[in-house]
């Protein structure tokens, strides 16, 4: 059986209704663990001191924010090469969940950067580059939600996802050449001396599987409501004419 | 081809064209800065590059929503696509005809705003090529997302959200090249990025806009 | 020089409003659809003229054949009567106006904005440019539509010469303008199925 | 409770932001997602209540 036969949308239904209860399972449970774990029963770190327990969200969260739009992106292409509506309606109902995702990586970055850099907000190149995901985030939604017919919104947020996802990694060149920043470098490297050690890696290791299956979780979700609102409206539609 | 480019060209600077109104907004803008921040010429000199850079940016997208939504409404644009002319070239010379009435005035009044904001004088023929150079690339991103907006009745706020954040590199290079002139640096690189970004928009966004175009018309 | 149009569906807003519409157009032939409102004569009008994709069926026809008239003339405003008709021919490649100029009495409005002119006198200008295309198959949609008695005697002659010259004109009216060489196509025997819900993917049962 | 030290502040309103939002996000999910399902409900419902009634009536004819 092939992967594309989950592009029917009653199977989707059919598939998503049975996984749905296991895969928000999973996620409660990670990131209840992880994060209890990491906020409970690791030690501060020298440096940094309990700051350090902010990692368990913002880290998940920014993995989540840039993983998200390169998932929209595929979904998008696929529609665009594919004409499934399943993949495209999934494009459209991850977007709130980048947004959110990037919304809590600057936040956490922003409440971590005041003890640590000394202010909420610093241009540095990676807190910068999320500003601009999250602007780029709001345009593709604005977008959906501006245009009534729902196979030209998805074609226009289609273009737009990709041109948009060019110009992201420009922009990202472009604001590291501006500004030289303060982020650590690779934080999660195995190698001990350079920081993150075993002790804050294995629950942040929970959290971040946890981060995404709460995105599976809400992506199906949220794609089986699309799919029942297009069925909504098509049957609306058919109503106002016959 | 041509003919197109003369009529918009034509079309713009006649009355009810809205040439000029770019200029306009671009000269209040740096008006309104040193109101805003003081007139203490070091503090002024210092944001220059910056604010001329961000002026002629806006004063550029304030005339995007022009570009192909008139053509729309009086059925043009339905003409112009079944039309021998190819829609990729349309754009282009679209894009090209907003950028000789907005993005290149910009860049030639640009030095003469400078000295309202004390530029340092090395400032001023970077500050030149760098618009002259950059707004292309402007015109072009703009026509894109006026492509994508063009069948929507208001468009103009959504256009310039989508658009702002496409600007950022243009941006940032562009600015760059006039900072690093004032202060002496080398200016090699921020030039190529900025040329590159321009010939790369120029080579393929028209194909995008074409696309979002042929949409918007079905 | 043959247009052939085979099995063509064709959808607004996502909802099917034709389905299998076939006819065939000979040089030197008129095709007028008729129809209530609403049954899709627009939709089909540009379906054909390639400005909106068909879901179903093929429109056969040679590369570079079409000259399309919508409702709106696509007139510029801040131009004289002169130069729309000259940027139009100069982007169909031609050179010469002056037939076009004849075919409705347009010579006293040349140095006129199109701005002055009333809805009449546009509307003239705006099917008068369809002879500075140098394309063979015309398509109307609503052509005769504020035009006085006259001009609709002149708009009929000028698709009669264009027939006779071996032209097509494909338009969607609703008055008979006594063309020679017309046939009626009714378009409401085509009108598309909304009870075959199943077309739809996202109307499958089990949603 | 952990010592949090001198950035307790700091922690707990990341915390307290992040989890928050991620209510917001899930509360609105599942909000939609019920209301488009009642409305669909409806709308079915109406349909199927037409539905028999025209097939008696091509029966009929």
């Amino acid at each position: 059986m092939s992967i594309w036969e989950y592009a029917n949308p009653a199977r989707f239904m059919r598939f998503s209704r049975t996984v749905l209860p296991w895969v928000s399972a999973a996620a409660a449970l990670l990131i209840l663990v992880g994060l209890i774990w990491g906020f409970f029963f690791t030690p501060d770190d020298f440096r940094q001191g309990s700051t350090v327990k902010i990692i368990y969200l913002h880290v998940p969260s920014a993995t989540m924010a840039i993983n998200i739009w390169v998932m929209m992106l595929v979904t998008s292409m696929i529609w665009v090469v594919r004409r499934h509506h399943v993949s495209v309606l999934a494009a459209k109902a991850a977007a709130p969940i980048g947004a959110t995702m990037t919304l809590i990586a600057l936040a956490t970055g922003a409440i971590w950067g005041q003890p640590m850099w000394g202010t909420y907000w610093e241009w540095d190149p990676r807190l910068t580059a999320f500003l601009i995901l999250f602007l780029f985030y709001l345009g593709y939604m604005a977008l959906w939600a501006a245009i009534e017919d729902p196979d030209v919104a998805a074609d226009l947020t289609s273009i737009l996802c990709l041109v948009g996802s060019v110009f992201a990694v420009i922009s990202r060149y472009a604001i590291n050449f501006w500004n030289q920043g303060l982020h650590q470098g690779a934080s999660l490297s195995l190698d001990q001396e350079e920081n993150v050690s075993d002790v804050f890696w294995q629950p942040l290791v929970l959290s971040l599987v946890g981060f995404g299956f709460l995105f599976l979780t809400l992506v199906l979700l949220r794609t089986r409501t699309e799919i029942r609102a297009r069925r909504l409206a098509a049957l609306k539609q058919r109503e106002r004419v016959s | 081809m041509w003919a197109l480019l003369i009529r918009d060209l034509t079309l713009a600077v006649r009355a009810g064209g809205g040439f000029g109104l770019s200029l306009a907004f671009f000269l209040i803008v740096v008006v309104l800065v040193p109101f805003g921040v003081g007139p203490q010429s070091d503090v002024l000199a210092r944001i220059a590059p910056g604010i001329l850079w961000v002026g002629a940016l806006l004063a550029c997208l304030l005339s995007l929503d022009r570009v192909f939504h008139l053509d729309f409404e009086d059925g043009s644009l339905d003409l112009l696509a079944t039309s021998p002319l190819p829609l990729e070239g349309v754009v282009v010379i679209k894009a090209l005809a907003h950028w000789l009435t907005t993005g290149l005035p910009l860049a030639l009044i640009a030095p003469a705003l400078a000295v309202l904001l004390n530029l340092p004088g090395p400032g001023y023929l970077w500050l030149f090529v760098s618009l002259a150079l950059g707004t292309p690339a402007l015109s072009m991103i703009g026509a894109f997302g006026a492509g994508l907006t063009v069948g929507l009745k208001r468009g103009g706020l959504l256009l310039s959200l989508l658009v702002l954040p496409l600007y950022v590199p243009t941006l940032i290079f562009g600015a760059e090249i006039v900072r690093r002139a004032v202060d002496a640096q080398a200016i090699g690189t921020p030039l190529a990025m900025l040329a590159g970004l321009t010939l790369a928009a120029w080579a393929c966004l028209p194909f995008a806009t074409a696309a979002a175009i042929r949409i918007n018309l079905r | 020089m043959e247009i052939s149009v085979t099995d063509l569906s064709c959808a607004r807003g996502g909802l099917p409003v034709l389905s299998g519409v076939s006819f065939q157009l000979q040089a030197g032939q008129a095709l007028v659809l008729r129809g209530p409102n609403g049954i899709g004569k627009t939709t089909l009008l540009r379906t054909i003229a390639g400005l909106q994709p068909a879901t179903a069926g093929q429109v056969q026809m040679p590369e570079d054949c079409v000259a399309y008239a919508g409702h709106a003339d696509g007139l510029k405003a801040g131009l004289s009567v002169e130069q729309n008709l000259r940027f139009w021919a100069s982007v169909y490649g031609q050179r010469e106006i002056s037939a076009a100029v004849g075919a409705f009495a347009l010579t006293p409005l040349l140095d006129r904005l199109a701005h002055d002119l009333s809805a009449g006198q546009k509307r003239r200008l705006g099917l008068a440019r369809l002879l500075v295309t140098g394309r063979p198959l015309w398509i109307f949609d609503e052509p005769t539509v504020s035009l006085d008695a006259e001009n609709t005697r002149l708009f009929a002659e000028m698709v009669d010469r264009h027939l006779q010259g071996g032209g097509m004109a494909l338009m969607a009216t609703h008055i008979d303008m006594g063309l020679s060489q017309a046939r009626v196509l009714d378009l409401t025997l085509f009108k598309a199925d909304l009870t075959a819900l199943a077309q739809d993917s996202f109307l499958d049962e089990g949603v | 409770m952990p010592d949090l030290g001198k950035y307790a502040v700091e922690v707990l309103s990341a915390y307290a932001v992040s989890l928050s939002l991620l209510a917001l996000l899930i509360g609105t999910t599942l909000h939609r997602s019920r209301s488009v399902r009642r409305a669909l409900k409806q709308v079915e419902a109406r349909r199927d209540d037409q539905k028999p009634a025209a097939d008696k009536a091509t029966k009929d004819a």
